[in-house]
């Protein structure tokens, strides 16, 4: 018996070595989480989650989250479904540059929106005309939508491109038109992939720091997201209240990934 | 009737080069051809799915090329039944009648008889998913049958079903054909399938037309090597031909066999491997082909069983295999071939 | 042939308006790139590139980049191919703790890593003992490795589960070990996997902001990153510096996408 | 001598629940079973991929589940052949010899003896990738023969083939077991090819072990419906049995069969479509089951043709098409057919 125990053990050195690193990096994982959530005291943790100043950037947050997720959701779906089915001349070259968002750092994103919308012709028209995203919460929903709508168009291209387009095929003999067939055949077909790809725009928006930092700054009680609130917290030595807008962070993102899991999300990115 | 005149299209992958093709009312035509012949290309460019580059297609005299697909009224069933999974057996079937904007009650009465012809009234409530393989692909005909289109496309429909379904959903298109008389253009790979449903057959290869016309036509006098291959004679000789009497003599290895289609020169000629009759004594008949061998090799496939007998050239005969017993065959056992001269098939090479 | 036309137009309408869409974001993309490049002149931007400032970030950034890129492969190969081959009890909890770090804000992951290093026994353990991470370059590694991890994680387990376990049984039945299988035949099998990985890893190493900001701080000419320096420069009003920043990082991000898609990656990220 | 006792795993998906099973020495087992009957599972486990929940396997008398994989020296193929892409076909060949760390002399001499006997010296430079299906399974049964196994697994190594290279791959394996005579166990889904490679056959389903013996017992005796069913009988009648003077006779819908073998009560009769023979006039002959019938259907299968006849129960009878057009065979003639009363298996229901 205990032979029989030592040589399975000396055969699967192997598993216990490389299953020991993926417990080990959960531990430091979920160490780290626990650290946050428990370094100030229950009580001065309930006391900054009701202070005016995290209760705003609460509702900043969600606000601005909810709009950018809806328009990525409008937005990548037309985008997503041409990219899946038609074939056509630059195709590749229009790809890459739609995936250019992903690999571009936030940061460098932010700058990139503060110089078009903040100072050129375009930018300064828009803002005559009362649509202004420089240091204001529509900035926010601008940063927001444009650093994480590729992973919404993303997760939309794999699923439509995971419907066979014989789906489609069919309902058009059938007497759909084009649109018709997408509205009564692809889009209920791709309904999971929807779902998944708002879910993780959703809490990418909500966590989004760089991009908004430069678009909108970071002015208490104005474009105060959890985010902003965690960095002006942290910079100003209120650790209390930084700590309070990091665990309602951790809290949706645990909630949105479990989600996200339950649904049997898998979506190619990249 | 559909005429098909020179199509040309290229898909990458998949191509038509120079397709033509007429099918008239109320034919089941089978198209045949290994993967990648662009038999699915055919049947979707019919339907309207793709643009061809060149060439037509006329239905009742007059191009469809330029109507599209909801408009062409033609069906569509796929191997894989393709149908819509958040919809119910119910729904899907009704899903044509719902774009054509057929008004209920008039759906509800089209859809009852239908269902009624394919025995899948029990699972109007069910989803596609719940269903077997033979049940869906019930759905899926009726799918396609319900909008009454002229001429319903079926690619490789029974591919995907096990022995027994296949045979099952085999009878019930043939009964459909008969009943609504509809022009059908199935696509297998199936050599059995096309022999048991069509009454004409066009085999395909890298994206052409190979050869056209009656079932048992194709079957006796395949045109050229790739077709006669795919039909499945195994007795395939080469030889220098010559021509007395309106039969051709076929020199082959010293042996010399006897067709009655005429042609010179250097010829492939065919036998299928059950025109051979094996008996234990030389038997008297009008046959013009007879020889004696020994059995070389037998090849048991289970149910048939085929001999090889070396009369010069090898030879392979199908026989069952209770004549494989009665005749207690072994190898290297002496035995008669017999076969008609007709029943040899030339074609020049 | 008028007509002809008039009617595939009228049959593609829908078509043309969702690649209509793809088109529109394109151009922005382009456009809001094409802006930040060319925003200062040829002249100012060569001599910022040559500042020993943006000479500094360059080296930091690489150096960093490549360091936490490293560890991020040895770390997640073993703990992929665990996740990917072994089944165990628990499995699917700690599946979710590792993927935590993609849903986690950066800025969180920051100030987590910030009170674990900075502020726990173990932390202070460390720095007694001279491995100190709180301001210091090797913070910004960690805070790389800690949040791109993940990623390298992700794609290498798609890839282990890509490839079917019945080449080990073989490798097996030949007379290797389990170790011996793996080094053979798995890990060279998933060498597109891991390439894909690690490029993916470093792009988004080299442009890591909000966690590293939150543990190496912004110090200039010592923590200071490409990412980190844009921020500086921003602030105190130097844009010359910052797009001299960013046009590198844009440089390199097109430079990894492409790659990245020549190389044929796909990975499941989510 | 292979035996396995009561064994039971359980994958979820698959299982095997009490498994036993004796191979000889140079047996060639046939494992058959419909997908899903843990055919492939089993191979995995005598391989010692996964360690089984409860029963022994022995080898030699000993027990093996102790012994890891790379121990155990049994080889395995499987139907997708599994070359490592990454390397040559020559280091895919040598990968066994290097893991046991032979010598690269002998190694050589090895090699190059084996690759001879299957024909892959030609392609030793290639990659995997590059090769056909056929080449790629020769090297991968190259690959697990090199370190001369006691036991080699076949897990459907024939079904990705195309026919022609099915056959030819299939004599090769015969001819390999004939020379190096190493104890074969090959999991098919294919009764013909059980028919003609092994010398023993077992059937499974749901994880058991349904039936046991010689290949040509099994075809001939059945011993349950599932396996009469599996192997191919379309003649599947349910009557009742009385037995006299050793021979049982069949009551079905008030037609009687006689059998040879005697049963009581209620039976299943099972008679194979060739063992039936049809002739234009009855037939003096020993044989005791003696019908005449009208032709109900005739089901072309190509070059088979099954012929269904109504003598109260319908009865199949497979003929070849040259048999079809001899007697001018059309629905609704009527036909004598003749089968001996060992020609009829019984089994209890």
């Amino acid at each position: 018996m205990l032979n029989k125990l030592l040589i399975q053990l000396r055969e699967s050195k192997f598993k216990l070595i490389t299953l020991g690193v993926a417990f080990l990096l959960g531990a430091l994982i979920l160490t780290l989480l626990v650290c946050v959530v428990t370094h100030t005291s229950p009580e001065a943790l309930l006391d900054s989650l009701g202070s005016p100043e995290i209760l705003f950037a609460v509702r900043l947050s969600l606000t601005t989250s909810l709009i950018s997720t809806v328009l990525c959701i409008i937005i990548a779906i037309p985008m997503a479904y041409a990219m899946a089915r038609y074939p056509f001349r630059g195709k590749s070259i229009l790809n890459t540059i739609l995936d250019m968002p992903l690999a571009l750092p936030p940061l460098v994103a932010g700058v990139g929106l503060l110089i078009v919308f903040g100072s050129t012709a375009f930018g300064k028209g828009l803002a005559d005309m009362g649509i202004k995203f420089i240091f204001t919460p529509a900035g926010i929903v601008l940063a927001q939508f444009f650093v994480n709508f590729p992973f919404m168009y993303r997760i939309l291209k794999s699923t439509f491109e995971g419907i066979n387009p014989r789906y489609e095929h069919v309902s058009r003999t059938l007497g759909c038109t084009e649109a018709r067939t997408f509205w009564r055949v692809s889009l209920p077909m791709a309904k999971n992939g929807v779902v998944a790809g708002a879910i993780i725009t959703w809490c990418r928006g909500i966590g989004e720091f760089g991009a908004a930092l430069m678009v909108a700054g970071a002015t208490r009680m104005r474009t105060e997201t959890l985010p902003i609130s965690i960095y002006l917290n942290m910079s100003c030595g209120d650790l209390d209240l930084a700590i309070a807008a990091a665990t309602i962070l951790i809290v949706i993102s645990v909630i949105s990934l479990y989600t996200f899991e339950k649904l049997g999300g898998t979506a190619k990115l990249f | 009737m559909i005429s098909i005149t020179d199509l040309h299209i290229n898909l990458g992958e998949f191509a038509l080069r120079g397709v033509s093709l007429s099918v008239e009312d109320g034919d089941y035509l089978m198209v045949l051809g290994p993967t990648g012949a662009g038999k699915t290309i055919l049947l979707e460019t019919l339907a309207g799915i793709y643009t061809p580059k060149s060439g037509n297609i006329l239905i009742g005299g007059k191009s469809i090329l330029n109507i599209p697909p909801r408009k062409r009224n033609i069906g569509m069933v796929y191997q894989d039944y393709m149908l819509f999974p958040h919809l119910s057996v119910d729904k899907n079937i009704r899903f044509g009648l719902k774009a054509n904007k057929v008004d209920k009650e008039k759906a509800d009465e089209k859809i009852k008889s239908l269902v009624e012809l394919l025995n899948i009234s029990h699972l109007m409530h069910r989803r596609p998913g719940t269903l077997s393989g033979g049940e869906q692909q019930r759905v899926a005909i009726a799918r396609a049958l319900i909008v009454e289109p002229r001429v319903l496309l079926l690619d490789e429909p029974l591919s995907a079903l096990d022995a027994k379904t296949r045979a099952t959903l085999r009878e019930e298109l043939r009964r459909i054909h008969d009943i609504t008389g509809t022009t059908m253009i199935h696509v297998t790979h199936s050599f059995d399938e096309a022999f048991l449903l069509g009454n004409r057959m066009a085999i395909m290869d890298h994206g052409e037309i190979i050869q056209e016309g009656e079932i048992s036509e194709v079957f006796r006098k395949p045109n050229c090597k790739f077709v006669a291959d795919f039909v499945g004679t195994t007795n395939i000789f080469y030889g220098e031909s010559l021509v007395r009497n309106g039969l051709s003599f076929i020199k082959i290895d010293g042996t010399e066999i006897v067709s009655g289609i005429p042609a010179e020169g250097h010829v492939y000629a065919t036998v299928r491997p059950e025109a051979i009759l094996l008996s234990l004594h030389p038997i008297e008949s009008s046959a013009r082909n007879a020889f004696k061998g020994k059995v070389s090799r037998i090849l048991d496939e289970g149910s048939i069983i085929k001999v090889e007998i070396n009369a010069g050239i090898p030879m392979i005969a199908a026989i069952t295999r209770r004549s494989l017993e009665d005749m207690e065959i072994f190898p290297g056992k002496e035995l008669f071939m017999t076969f008609k001269a007709t029943d040899v098939h030339v074609f020049k090479v």
